[in-house]
């Protein structure tokens, strides 16, 4: 029956499938049983798992290559990556959304009222995000890309609303949505200004007159200005400078699991529509006459591009790594942390064509193993019902949990690139790649930027490893569910398990990347030699 | 092969088993992971092929680890790796041994740490790829943290975020070098491999202004580790707060990983930028001899003492490994073995004694030998080892070392034209002389003299003049369950003295084994320096003679990666 | 003895010999006796094991150098085991570094050997007495450090290479380190010992750095090949790296022999037990300095000014010594002066080029200053460590103390060199040369010399007259009735019930006389110095040749062997003194000299010693003459100049490098790198104020500057 | 006739293309400059829905230079996305009212860093 379906409604099965579950999961939601709303995470587990079980069966490699997509195969590497990240996001949140309320009808002091209850709603805008982003590989023109970038942010401004309680979620969200709104105002603008200077909404063809303007005498201004535009805009999605000044509040703001999954999926998202507006640009470089008449081609990003993506990552790596040295608030911190690892990633996009490509996606499985195991360690954490916020909170962790304590010093030893865990493998990926782009200065600058990180992940590392056990952190107590520290022991394995698997996921991130053979007029930057 | 990695993971599953079994049983697992690990080592070294032919073993292809990023998971030894890992696997279960009494809680997690420390040093010394020595020589850093912070003095916590943060920024340099060598090896082969030979083959054929800052960036990464002078600062902090076994492994094993990087990475990747950085990096040694010598003399700490000594130490093994020629790169292997042995000795000589009386300060502790004569002949032993008296190992280092940097510019005698010269003996032999003085100094304060005790003790005492109470001294000042140690050395601690003991005499009368295996390596260390040399001294008179004819372009250089 | 013909002047070459491995045993026999006792110290026993296995091991290598000596027939080189030797070759060029564990035996081995061992054993028995009050940990750590001296001292003298020259020389530095500093609690002794390693640690320097020196020019450390390369001139260039192996091996000698820039150490070397003074402070390791330069002696002619170096440094530490061993009241202190002071003379014989003088006067040193620290030994042992010639006096009238009173005459004889004793013809062998040769300023040393001469004898017979003749008056030492052992056994106070704590009470305290040990070595080594005057006797009476000299011809230290000998005895115009033939003027002088020393000393020291304070005390009142009594007692203050000129300048040195070491480079350098990141976060922690417009504006602002730079660069990139 | 009237429209499309592209321009500047200055959220809003007019005049002007039909689909689309946002936008400006009582949107700045 998928057979006949056209091609590119083939490779969308997994899509339909969280859709469906989505709206089965919004209107449990509603249902008086105590029994059925507790089971509610465990079903959107269900439906990502088919969504993980159906992909290989539908996204063949004929099926994926005559759906004229820009990236074929990117789709068979980040779907199941993302899939596989929503369990993990979805297992850490159990328990914690709409604990107040459920607490109170179990107790019988509110009547159970189907306003009040946002369980099954937050967790069907968690499953409608997830489709945002898995959407967003098969993107065949603008429209599509903005409808799933949209997809990608709207459900995550209200999860952040919804998901906790008290004055800080909501001040969060409402900086998350008004600062989300412009920017992407900003990139739509850039969107009309590129459709303007190529004439026409599908990607392929973008690429193939963006190609023709190179090969002639230089992409026009107009194009130029346009992909500046869509880059900054979706700047804001990456929490890149200089759109990064939402992201410490409004982590520390939302609730820990919903921080989690604000560090992992737009950050996915928006890296997948950055290479595929990039790829639309091309890493084969553009020939400049010089000056005795000779056409010189050089690689890599036209260079104003390129020199916007150099600013934004050098901009975006010391910020993030400065502003986490002076955090109290480990949130706080985690934000910091996302932002300077999204500088390292931009570096990425710079060496684009195949190495960059493949560093990027090695280097997110990385980053979201490592962010929610800590996140996870966190969230298992309460003190006195409230979340676990201050770095005094989690002094001496180790004497009452130390399963925890050692999930947040593997993860943070991760973070900051420590060799045999799964972080050094994806940085020195991501170095190789801008090395391939001739980029050493990129490097020298990305190599001191992770030593200053080094002095923020070891107060992580230390403090609830060595550091006496303060008043507060005496309080702190473990959730009652189990689900969050089974997550940050999986996550916290994973880091160093996966290095053993560095190579095999460089490999497939490699065949991932390879975008589609452009028609005969410009030649396509070849194979990785 | 199998061996080499066997040896490599047994610490690793005794940390594993110790940190499931029982704390009462933690100490032997520790002891006999560790000690499995030295069999392991010794059989593959009984059965090593290269001993006298300076070759690498097992030597060709790899398991692929990262394919995209040509790191492999290749492992092999050749002589001077070979001697080094074994004296880490020598050191290991002396050091679990030693530390029975000195650690009381947490001890799974402390022999645990101890165990992947030593596996992680055994991998960097046993890798043939350039990233998975980073991966041993970096991981090396979390363990040690650990145990200085968790198990260290009154300060620890400072002194283990400043080692911690001090190394990683050095070998973030070093990383970075490796990475512009893997790029260098990639335009020049088409392909990423971080396999040593390789890096090392592509490194030579650099243009000398690459060399040059090649062989700079190692020579920081390394310079941290080795604490050569203006970066050492860290390392009497790290010494002084650290336990005693801590310190041990801390001076005899990742020190060495310092001075192995430079015999590995840097000298042989980058003779010519080598050739023209010698001076300043002999000079730096220089310092760091007489300068580290003179702070200990007025030094009142005894560890803080020994480590400034082993910095003033190891200035000398680098100075001999910079004197680029056969006679100094041997002298300054052999010492790094030696130095390894004496000062470890020397670590739980000082350890042996702060268990028992809480203190290291010279100026209220004295005397010793009234109260604990074992163990003032085994402190004298190695005092005068590290001293390097001769017919013990340290003399024998010392004495090759400074007769190479003298020989370096008679290159009638050593065929090697050197940059170092006699006046660098001279003053290093200064050095020599100070060394003799604060070690004597210390001996003279905490062995001979009239017998001086803390005061927590002097009220146990009962009357000095009467012999040794049978009992042990009572601890009262310390936690309630510390074991009781008798006033001497008990059986355990001399059964860790006397394997360094032997060892340290048995190199010092019969070095030429040694010697003669680790000849062929050095040779094939400086192969290239020769030239090197003579192009630098041709440079450095034209530029005296003011004539412009030398040809500017170096005669290595190639236009290898115009693009 | 088979007949040593008289050799050219060329040195013998060494012949191939392993199996006289068996001498060897002589160099290995005193460190099985050092194991034995290390045993015998972890086993806790209480006899006199150690001392019985010492001496018989010392007694065995005796015999073993006197057989050796009668089996002597030429310089032979006998291999033993391999110790440091490897090679390398590049391109051909094939260089190597050997130092083995070898032997090499020539006629100056064999001279050297025979005293040090035979000087050990009866040293040896001596302290066996001596020290037994000591029994247990004290004695058989005493006896181990003996032992590992003797094997330390044959090591040096026997070995073939300048490596084994240099494991003896530490060796015998360690040796004095332990031994001085025996009693360890007491911090005077500790100090000493400390000072005397460390002083000899600086002439270490200097002979290693001759070593590479010797092995840079010539490629190799062995005596024999060394000799071979240098009469064959084989030496490569002749610029200061060659001229400069004469001083640097002086220093060496210097340092060990206690001669002028580095003698200080010795007099303080007195704290340790007296059979040490006597054995290694006098009569053995010092001597180590002249070994060194009497066999590599043609090395110091390849520097012209080389020698007379030697020869000046020689004669001014001599009639420094003497001077200041005037002035000092303790026995052992004026003996020690007097030792730096004899072993001034023979640096001063082999300078101006008469080896067989220093030589032989080394010999005959060895064994009068040997007896004269055995018998100041005895006296301290019964006197309860009392050695301050002002509380001692008339000893020779007190029952049981007549023998040490006359060995001790004998050996004051000899040192001051009384006409017709050894030591007189020693002495004469060295002033002949320096007074014979043709330079103006060896003739001055010469006359230089003969008033050393006069002093010597001077202070000798103040210690005798002042302690064994005169009126009985004694009082008795601050230390235990013995002398050694820190903690003396409790059964030992008990045997000698007395009251060990007040010196005053003169009625109950008498000496303790010294018993068979002491008393038979004591005459035994009378009897060696008058049995070592015997070929001097021989050569002057019977005119034949001194076999000191016959000895010392034969091996490698002969003036001249190489080079052509430039001031060759021109027999033309015999050198006169004071207008008479040389011999008989300097014998009329020397004796005049000798007599004259004493005929003072009795004046001042028995006849009336009022007058001597007397004399004293006039001095003191005149301020221009007042400071030389002073500056005398206070040995010149030599200690005091080194003291301001290295020892603080270098501790405020260290105090300010600590001082930079911990709060510059660590606290304000590296702490400070650490903190730019701080100020740089704390720089933009404004940005981040929390007001939504605000961020909204900065990141307008952010994408308008992005822009611009974006334009820009591309502006630029279309020109 | 469809030619005619394409061909008859493209003549004029250069000329008046660009006033079109200024007063998108212009549209997304005001936008713009009104989220920054105005502290009412719901203004605030509205000057983001400006901004998305802006960009849909600037989106049918260029298909009316290229007289190509997917640039006003494109247009379609981003109403909607616009209404999506809009009552996401009022839904949450309600939250906020009811916990703070007003639309100033200084209120909420506790989050941040003092």
């Amino acid at each position: 029956m998928i057979d006949s379906l056209s091609p590119r409604l083939a490779l969308l099965v997994p899509e339909m499938m969280l859709l469906a579950g989505a709206v089965v999961v919004a209107l449990m939601g509603l249902s008086k049983r105590r029994g059925v709303r507790d089971a509610l995470p465990f079903i959107t587990c269900g439906v990502l798992l088919l969504s993980i079980i159906a992909l290989p069966l539908t996204y063949t490699t004929p099926r994926a290559l005559d759906a004229h997509l820009l990236l074929p195969l990117l789709g068979r590497f980040v779907k199941p990556l993302i899939a596989v990240m929503g369990v993990w996001l979805v297992l850490l949140s159990v328990g914690s959304v709409d604990r107040r309320l459920e607490d109170s009808v179990a107790r019988g002091r509110q009547p159970f009222d189907a306003q009040r209850v946002a369980r099954g709603e937050y967790y069907a805008f968690l499953l409608l995000s997830l489709m945002g982003a898995m959407l967003l590989c098969n993107a065949t023109d603008l429209i599509w890309l903005f409808l799933a970038i949209e997809l990608v942010s709207l459900p995550t401004y209200i999860m952040v609303a919804v998901g906790g309680h008290g004055s800080r979620p909501q001040e969060a969200a409402v900086k998350y949505f008004f600062l989300g709104a412009m920017s992407t105002a900003v990139f739509l603008y850039g969107f009309a200004l590129l459709y303007g200077s190529t004439g026409s909404l599908e990607l392929l063809a973008i690429r193939d007159a963006l190609a023709a303007q190179a090969a002639g005498n230089g992409i026009d201004g107009l194009a130029m200005i346009g992909i500046a535009l869509i880059v900054l805009g979706l700047c804001f999605k990456v929490t890149a400078v200089p759109m990064h000044f939402y992201a410490p509040d409004v982590y520390e703001g939302a609730p820990t699991h919903v921080s989690a999954f604000l560090s992992f999926v737009p950050k996915t998202a928006g890296f997948t529509a950055l290479v595929i507006i990039l790829t639309c640009v091309g890493w084969t470089g553009h020939a400049i006459i010089a000056p005795d008449g000779v056409r010189v081609q050089y690689l890599g990003l036209p260079t104003p591009i390129a020199a916007i993506l150099w600013m934004v990552a050098v901009l975006t790596m010391t910020l993030g790594n400065i502003g986490a040295l002076l955090q109290t608030s480990v949130k706080r911190m985690m934000a910091y942390s996302s932002i300077a690892h999204s500088g390292y990633l931009v570096l990425g996009l710079i060496a684009g064509a195949s190495a960059g490509i493949d560093a990027i996606y090695l280097y997110l499985v990385a980053y979201g193993v490592m962010t929610i195991a800590t996140f996870a360690a966190l969230a298992s954490l309460e003190r006195r019902g409230e979340e676990i916020n201050a770095f005094s909170d989690l002094a001496g962790l180790r004497v009452r949990h130390p399963v925890m304590a050692w999930v947040l010093a593997m993860s943070a030893l991760s973070l900051v690139g420590m060799p045999p865990f799964i972080g050094f493998f994806a940085k020195i990926s991501l170095f190789i790649a801008a090395f391939e782009a001739n980029q050493l200065g990129l490097v020298i600058a990305a190599v001191i930027n992770s030593a200053i990180s080094g002095l923020y992940y070891l107060r992580l590392t230390l403090t609830p490893l060595v550091a006496p056990p303060t008043a507060r952190s005496h309080e702190v107590t473990s959730v009652p569910s189990r689900w969050p520290q089974v997550t940050a022991v999986v996550c916290g394995l994973a880091t160093i398990v996966l290095s053993c698997a560095a190579g095999a996921l460089l490999d497939a991130a490699r065949s991932a990347g390879a975008s589609a053979p452009s028609t005969p007029s410009t030649h396509s930057h070849g194979e990785h030699p | 092969m199998a061996l080499i990695w066997i040896s490599i993971a047994l610490p690793v599953i005794a940390a594993i088993a110790v940190a499931l079994g029982p704390a009462s049983r933690a100490r032997t697992t520790a002891l006999i992971g560790s000690l499995l690990s030295l069999a392991a080592l010794t059989l593959f070294a009984w059965e090593f092929p290269a001993w006298t032919s300076g070759a690498h073993f097992p030597t060709g292809e790899a398991a692929q680890w990262v394919k995209g990023a040509g790191v492999s998971a290749s492992v092999g030894f050749d002589t001077v790796s070979l001697l080094l890992a074994l004296l880490t696997a020598f050191l290991m279960p002396l050091c679990v041994l030693g530390s029975y009494s000195a650690i009381t809680d947490r001890v799974k997690e402390y022999y645990g740490w101890f165990l992947v420390l030593g596996s992680s040093i055994l991998l960097a010394f046993a890798a043939r790829d350039a990233i998975l020595f980073y991966i041993g020589y970096e991981f090396t850093l979390v363990p040690m943290t650990l145990i200085v912070a968790i198990y260290g003095g009154p300060d620890r916590r400072v002194a283990a975020i400043k080692m911690f943060l001090y190394t990683f920024l050095g070998s973030m340099f070093m990383l970075a070098a490796l990475l512009y060598l893997g790029w260098e090896h990639r335009i020049a082969s088409g392909s990423w491999n971080f396999d040593i030979d390789a890096l090392t083959a592509t490194a030579v054929r650099l243009p000398t202004s690459s060399q040059y800052w090649l062989f700079a960036a190692l020579m920081v990464g390394f310079a941290v580790k080795v604490p050569l002078f203006p970066l050492h600062t860290w390392l009497p902090l790290a010494h002084d707060q650290a336990p005693t076994a801590g310190s041990v492994i801390l001076a005899s094993a990742l020190l060495k990983l310092g001075t192995y990087g430079n015999y590995r990475f840097a000298l042989p990747m980058a003779p010519a930028g080598g050739a023209e950085l010698m001076c300043v990096v002999a000079v730096l040694s220089i310092i760091a001899i007489i300068y580290a010598s003179l702070i200990c003399w007025v030094q009142t700490d005894a560890k803080k003492l020994i480590a400034y000594s082993s910095i003033s130490h190891l200035g000398l093994c680098m100075l001999g490994l910079f004197a680029l020629n056969p006679m100094g790169a041997e002298g300054a292997v052999f010492y790094m073995v030696n130095h390894g042995l004496s000062t470890g000795a020397l670590f739980l000589c000082i350890g042996m004694f702060y268990e028992r009386y809480h203190t290291k300060d010279t100026d209220v502790l004295g005397g010793l030998a009234k109260r604990m004569p074992v163990w003032a002949s085994f402190m004298v032993f190695f005092t005068l080892a590290s001293i390097g008296l001769p017919g013990l190992n340290g003399f024998v280092g010392e004495f090759l070392c400074l007769g190479g940097t003298f020989m370096a510019e008679h290159d009638a005698q050593t065929g090697y034209p050197g940059v170092l010269g006699p006046w660098y003996a001279i003053v290093a032999g200064l050095g020599l002389i100070f060394a003799a003085m604060y070690l004597l100094i210390l001996l003279g304060k905490i062995v001979w003299g009239p017998l001086r005790e803390p005061t927590a003790h002097a009220t146990h005492s009962t009357h000095d003049s009467s012999h040794a109470t049978p009992h042990g001294i009572q601890l009262a000042a310390h936690s309630s369950h510390e074991p009781v140690l008798p006033v001497d050395l008990s059986v355990r601690e001399i059964a860790v003295l006397t394997p360094l003991a032997v060892a340290c005499l048995w190199l010092g009368l019969q070095p030429t084994p040694m010697l003669d295996a680790i000849s062929p390596c050095t040779e094939r260390l400086l192969v290239h320096y020769p030239a090197q040399v003579e192009r630098v001294m041709a440079e450095h008179a034209a530029s005296l003679t003011g004539s412009d004819q030398s040809p500017s372009s170096q005669p290595t250089s190639n236009s290898l990666n115009s693009q | 003895m088979t007949a040593l013909a008289t050799q050219s002047h060329a040195i013998p070459h060494a012949v191939m010999a392993p199996e006289l491995a068996w001498v060897g045993m002589a160099m290995l026999l005193p460190l099985l006796s050092s194991v034995v006792c290390a045993l015998c110290g972890a086993l806790r026993v209480k006899s006199k094991l150690p001392a019985i296995v010492t001496a018989i091991s010392l007694a065995s290598s005796f015999a073993i150098i006197l057989r050796a000596y009668s089996a002597y027939t030429g310089p032979v080189d006998v291999p033993i085991f391999e110790w440091m030797s490897f090679e390398w070759g590049r391109g051909g060029s094939f260089h190597s570094f050997t130092a083995n564990c070898a032997l090499y035996i020539d006629a100056l081995t064999l001279y050297w050997m025979l005293f040090v061992t035979g000087l050990g054993t009866l040293i040896t028995i001596y302290a066996s007495e001596y020290m037994e009050g000591d029994r247990g940990a004290g004695y058989c750590r005493f006896f181990f450090a003996i032992s590992i001296f003797l094997f330390a001292m044959s090591a040096l003298v026997l070995g073939d290479n300048l490596a084994m020259l240099y494991l003896g020389w530490e060796g015998v530095g360690l040796a004095s380190y332990l031994l001085i500093g025996y009693n360890y609690d007491r911090p005077s002794a500790v100090a000493a010992a400390k000072k005397a390693f460390i002083m000899n640690r600086i002439g270490d320097l200097g002979l290693a750095l001759g070593i590479f020196m010797l092995w840079a020019n010539y490629g190799t450390i062995q005596y024999s090949e060394l000799f071979v390369a240098m009469s064959s001139g084989g030496q490569t260039a002749v610029d200061w790296h060659v001229s400069a192996i004469p001083f640097l091996l002086m220093l060496g000698a210097f340092g060990k022999s206690a001669q002028i820039p580095l003698f200080t150490w010795l007099p303080d070397a007195m704290e340790g037990p007296t059979p040490v003074s006597a054995l290694i402070h006098a009569a053995t390791m010092v001597t180590a300095g002249v070994y060194l330069i009497a066999r590599l002696y043609p090395f110091f002619e390849l520097h012209p000014q080389a020698l007379a170096t030697v020869a000046w440094i020689g004669g001014g530490t001599a009639l420094v010594a003497a001077t200041i061993g005037m002035a000092q009241y303790d026995i052992k202190r004026v003996f020690a002066y007097s030792t730096i002071s004899q072993l001034g003379y023979m640096f001063l014989g082999l300078g101006v080029g008469t080896t067989f003088g220093a030589c032989y006067h080394t010999l005959t040193h060895a064994f009068f200053k040997a007896l004269l620290f055995l018998a100041a030994g005895a006296i301290m042992h019964g006197f309860a460590g009392q050695l301050d010639l002002r509380k001692l006096s008339g000893l020779r009238h007190i029952p049981g103390w007549r023998i040490v009173s006359w060995t001790m005459f004998v050996g004051c004889l000899w040192l001051a060199a009384f006409p017709f004793t050894a030591a007189f013809f020693s002495k004469d062998a060295i002033l002949l040369q320096a007074l014979s040769s043709d330079r103006a300023d060896f003739r001055a040393l010469g006359w230089l010399g003969l008033l050393t001469a006069a002093l010597t004898a001077y202070y000798t017979f103040r210690v005798w007259f002042r302690v064994c003749a005169g009126p009985v008056h004694f009082e008795a030492g601050t230390e235990a009735p013995h002398d050694h052992g820190a903690h003396h056994d409790a059964d030992h106070a008990r045997q000698k019930g007395h009251d060990r704590h007040s010196a005053a009470v003169h009625a109950a305290f008498h000496p303790h006389a010294p018993r068979w040990a002491i008393n038979g070595v004591l005459i035994v080594l009378a009897i060696g110095s008058l049995v070592v005057g015997v070929p001097a006797y021989k050569a002057v009476f019977l005119h034949e040749d001194n076999w000191a000299q016959q000895m010392i011809a034969h091996s490698s230290a002969v003036q001249g062997a190489m080079l052509s000998n430039d001031h060759a005895h021109s027999e033309g115009h015999a050198p006169t003194m004071l207008g008479m033939d040389v011999h008989t003027g300097l014998t009329v002088v020397g004796s005049s000299a000798a007599i004259g020393g004493i005929l003072v000393a009795w004046f001042f020291h028995l006849h009336s010693r009022r007058r001597a304070d007397q004399v004293r005390g006039e001095l003191l009142r005149r301020w221009w003459l007042g400071w030389i009594p002073t500056a005398m007692e206070h040995k010149w203050y030599v200690d005091e100049v080194y003291h301001v000129t290295f020892r603080s300048t270098m501790w405020i040195g260290a105090q300010i490098l600590n001082f930079a070491d911990r709060h510059f480079l660590d606290a304000f350098v590296v702490d400070g790198v650490a903190k730019i990141p701080l100020a740089l976060g704390r720089v933009f922690r404004p940005l981040y104020s929390g007001a939504l417009q605000g961020y909204a504006v900065t990141m307008a602002g952010g994408v308008a500057l992005v822009l611009a730079w974006a334009s820009w660069v591309w502006l630029r990139g279309a020109q | 006739m469809s030619e005619s009237l394409s061909s008859a429209l493209t003549a004029i499309a250069p000329a008046q293309i660009s006033i079109a592209l200024a007063i998108s321009a212009l549209l997304f500047g005001l936008g713009l400059i009104g989220f920054l200055c105005r502290r009412n959220m719901i203004i605030m809003f509205l000057c983001t829905e400006l901004m998305f007019q802006g960009a849909a005049l600037a989106m049918i002007a260029f298909a009316r230079l290229r007289m190509d039909v997917s640039g006003q689909v494109f247009v379609i689309f981003i109403l909607t996305v616009a209404a999506a946002e809009a009552a996401l936008a009022l839904g949450l400006v309600v939250l906020l009212y009811r916990r703070k009582e007003t639309l100033n949107s200084e209120v909420w700045s506790e989050l941040g860093e003092s």
